[in-house]
């Protein structure tokens, strides 16, 4: 079974970028999330905001054109686009706690059956890089995560309880992994779609967490 | 009124032994005072509790850092053992095969930590810039930054209360100044240095070029001049 | 997502009856969104709450007003009968010799009134966008502004705790916008429309000039695009 | 008594200006206090601050020059001057609170003997304007108020206590009034200069809170 294909990471980001609605304000965190911005489907108009201080930012800067006050909060140069504006970092965060970024796509180390969310700290680590996470954990109106299933020595991500600390308990609206997508229900996880060639089953037998398998369950819409 | 200070030197020259800095330092060296950390670093204070959102980041990972540079951030602080504590929300490298001078610091025990989410440290710094002495707030509910701290329900959700910071010298760097201490900064570069002029006694800033007062749009000011106290033009 | 409106009518169409409304009004006509005033007058909607920093002064007293000018402010729906209850700093008229048209609705029972310290309105506001409920502030301790809010200590210090406001909709007025709602005021006109712009769930601007996005400097936006739902250009 | 001529409100607006440092951020309100900035002595540069949003403005503009968009907490139309600059309610009330205001020169109804200031009602009317003088009252450094000695009537406005609701307890340093500078110390009030003509006697008749006579006490300084 491990050795069904798993999606690679643009994959995953295009999945995600289906989720997108025309005129969400989007932040997008590094990694998988970064990648989303290149597969916003067509017609629709996305406007990007990172807690570096910036909306409505382009895409990545070409090499040669990086310009070190214009990045975003991983610290990847942008290149400009009409109708941005810059602020600072207490604007940015009012924005984020206030309700007015509409989507933050986030990864994880785990997400538990109830939507809680770890990516900040793993614990034998001791120390911790909490950034922006925890604010836009409670304060974007929905949260996605994007991330691979299991991490790299194959333990499952998605989990009944995280072990790891907590970014916000309760966040995480959809999760959408290399293998599935799940939404977070009241009452536990629902699997609606999985990768080609796996099936709930399969993609159960990774996961801690029990997923109720959705009576629409289909492949990765694209 | 004149604020222009002639040199970084004589621009920290009277930060002492124990003080309380917010220095900026985003993600890369954009924001960030290379020059006034530099200067700090020769006078030597020491025993100093620095306020930033990385703990030195750039020198070892490249954030935010065009390929080839090497920039200075408060990682030389570290380095030069003049850090007793260190409030951030980003203290350590991405990569721990990467561990930055910070984090070698503080695993030997030299230097404290006080882990805070980023949008919780722009409004305490906030907070202590406009006389808000605490304020509650979504961030950290339920997690670790909760411990020890105040749980309150407003309209049937939990908030944390948290408390203002405040620092007795920022140094900051900023793109433009008037010679009144009227300040614009460069894109993202806004980021804490535009809210850390606001929360410290003495605010030193380090600017690519002064002009006359008169010559900035008094509408596009981003710090006006009464929150800065001294400007030196980076040559 | 192009933001124009075509006319002040269709830009208030959808406020129903019992809205909480923020509308800008300072002290004169500078900031004040005085076509939208005019539409929500012939709209009609009533029993509405408004948050404003006056309670319509400049048409009585000529604050702030260019001497022969008659301007708009919200005094004219409280005539029309259409308020419940003005949320204010500074509601009444100076000059007891000449009310406001509030001031009467108020002595005779019509409509209600909060008052509530200018820095402290601003500071709901902003925390209302902001997603802080409440805040601790140093402003009202020990006067009539405390009565039935809790008094706490920081540091040896009182202060009130003050909750979070927020709004339907937000009538405001700005200098320039463009299609994406990036917004610039002019000059003091900036006051209470660049706060309320962050804290509505519906904000309708009125603007002198609409131009396209990418003609405002990003450095100098005051009202970043995101807050802004629709704007209407003056003829 | 009452014979004994007063100082006209230019006078006073004179002698609270010598207060003033240079250096100093300074919000003058409505009336005496506003006409300050026209007598600050030689040599001292003072930024003018107002809630209405503007820091650095100039003096009052001309008939013909006003500019609705350019004007003072009292609605009074503002000159520009260089290097001014413009900001929201939110960031002109961060000032006031945050400290960064060195001097308020407000005007009052009531200041009593321990510095209590009454100014924004008056309790028959039943309503009252409080604008920004509360964060004012608590947030600038130093208040300085400047009024006539006494109302309308006759009645004393330096009283043992405010019959008036406070605008804030204990924040006033300095009286200026048209017969009287008195200062606000821990124990009670000291009477430091008097108007041309006005013995200390004189001014105590008009007092109701007691005062303690400076051994300097002289004439107004201007």
């Amino acid at each position: 079974m491990q050795q069904k294909e798993r999606l690679d990471r643009e994959i995953v980001a295009m999945r995600v970028a289906r989720e997108l609605r025309d005129g969400d304000v989007v932040n997008l965190g590094i990694g998988i999330p970064t990648l989303c911005s290149q597969f916003v489907p067509e017609g629709r108009s996305v406007t990007y905001h990172s807690e570096s201080g910036v909306l409505g930012y382009g895409p990545m800067a070409e090499p040669g054109e990086e310009d070190v006050d214009l990045i975003n909060a991983g610290g990847q140069f942008l290149a400009p686009s009409p109708g941005m504006s810059f602020f600072n970092s207490v604007e940015g965060f009012a924005m984020i706690r206030g309700g007015h970024v509409d989507v933050a796509v986030l990864g994880a180390l785990q997400v538990s059956e109830r939507g809680d969310l770890a990516n900040w700290m793993l614990p034998h680590r001791g120390i911790g890089n909490v950034g922006g996470a925890m604010d836009l954990a409670v304060g974007a109106r929905r949260i996605i995560v994007a991330m691979e299933h299991t991490d790299k020595s194959g333990s499952p991500k998605v989990v009944r309880e995280c072990s790891f600390p907590l970014t916000a308990p309760e966040c995480v609206s959809l999760i959408v992994t290399d293998i599935a997508v799940m939404q977070v229900a009241h009452d536990g996880l629902i699997l609606t779609e999985t990768a080609p060639g796996w099936s709930a089953e399969d993609v159960q037998a990774l996961t801690e967490a029990r997923l109720d398998v959705s009576p629409d369950l289909g492949d990765f819409r694209l | 009124m004149n604020k222009v200070a002639p040199t970084f030197g004589e621009a920290v020259a009277d930060v002492p032994d124990g003080s309380v800095l917010m220095i900026d330092g985003f993600a890369g060296p954009g924001g960030t005072p290379q020059n006034l950390i530099r200067a700090l670093r020769d006078h030597g204070a020491r025993d100093l509790i620095i306020v930033s959102n990385t703990a030195g980041l750039a020198s070892v990972i490249g954030f935010g850092t065009i390929p080839g540079d090497r920039p200075t951030d408060i990682g030389v602080l570290v380095e030069n053992e003049q850090v007793a504590k260190i409030i951030a929300s980003f203290p350590v490298s991405p990569s721990p095969s990467r561990p930055t001078a910070f984090e070698r610091a503080y695993l030997e025990g030299k230097v404290d930590l006080e882990v805070v989410p980023q949008g919780t440290l722009a409004e305490r710094i906030r907070a202590g810039g406009a006389g808000i002495p605490a304020f509650y707030t979504p961030t950290g509910v339920g997690t670790l930054m909760a411990e020890g701290k105040e749980v309150r329900s407003f309209e049937g959700r939990d908030y944390l209360l948290e408390t203002a910071l405040k620092a007795d010298f920022a140094l900051l760097r900023a793109h433009r100044a008037d010679t009144l201490g009227n300040t614009q900064y460069r894109g993202t570069s806004r980021n804490f240095n535009g809210v850390m002029a606001t929360s410290a006694d003495t605010v030193i800033m380090e600017v690519d070029e002064i002009v006359e007062s008169g010559e900035i749009d008094p509408g596009a000011v981003h710090t006006p001049g009464i929150y800065v106290d001294r400007i030196v033009e980076i040559a």
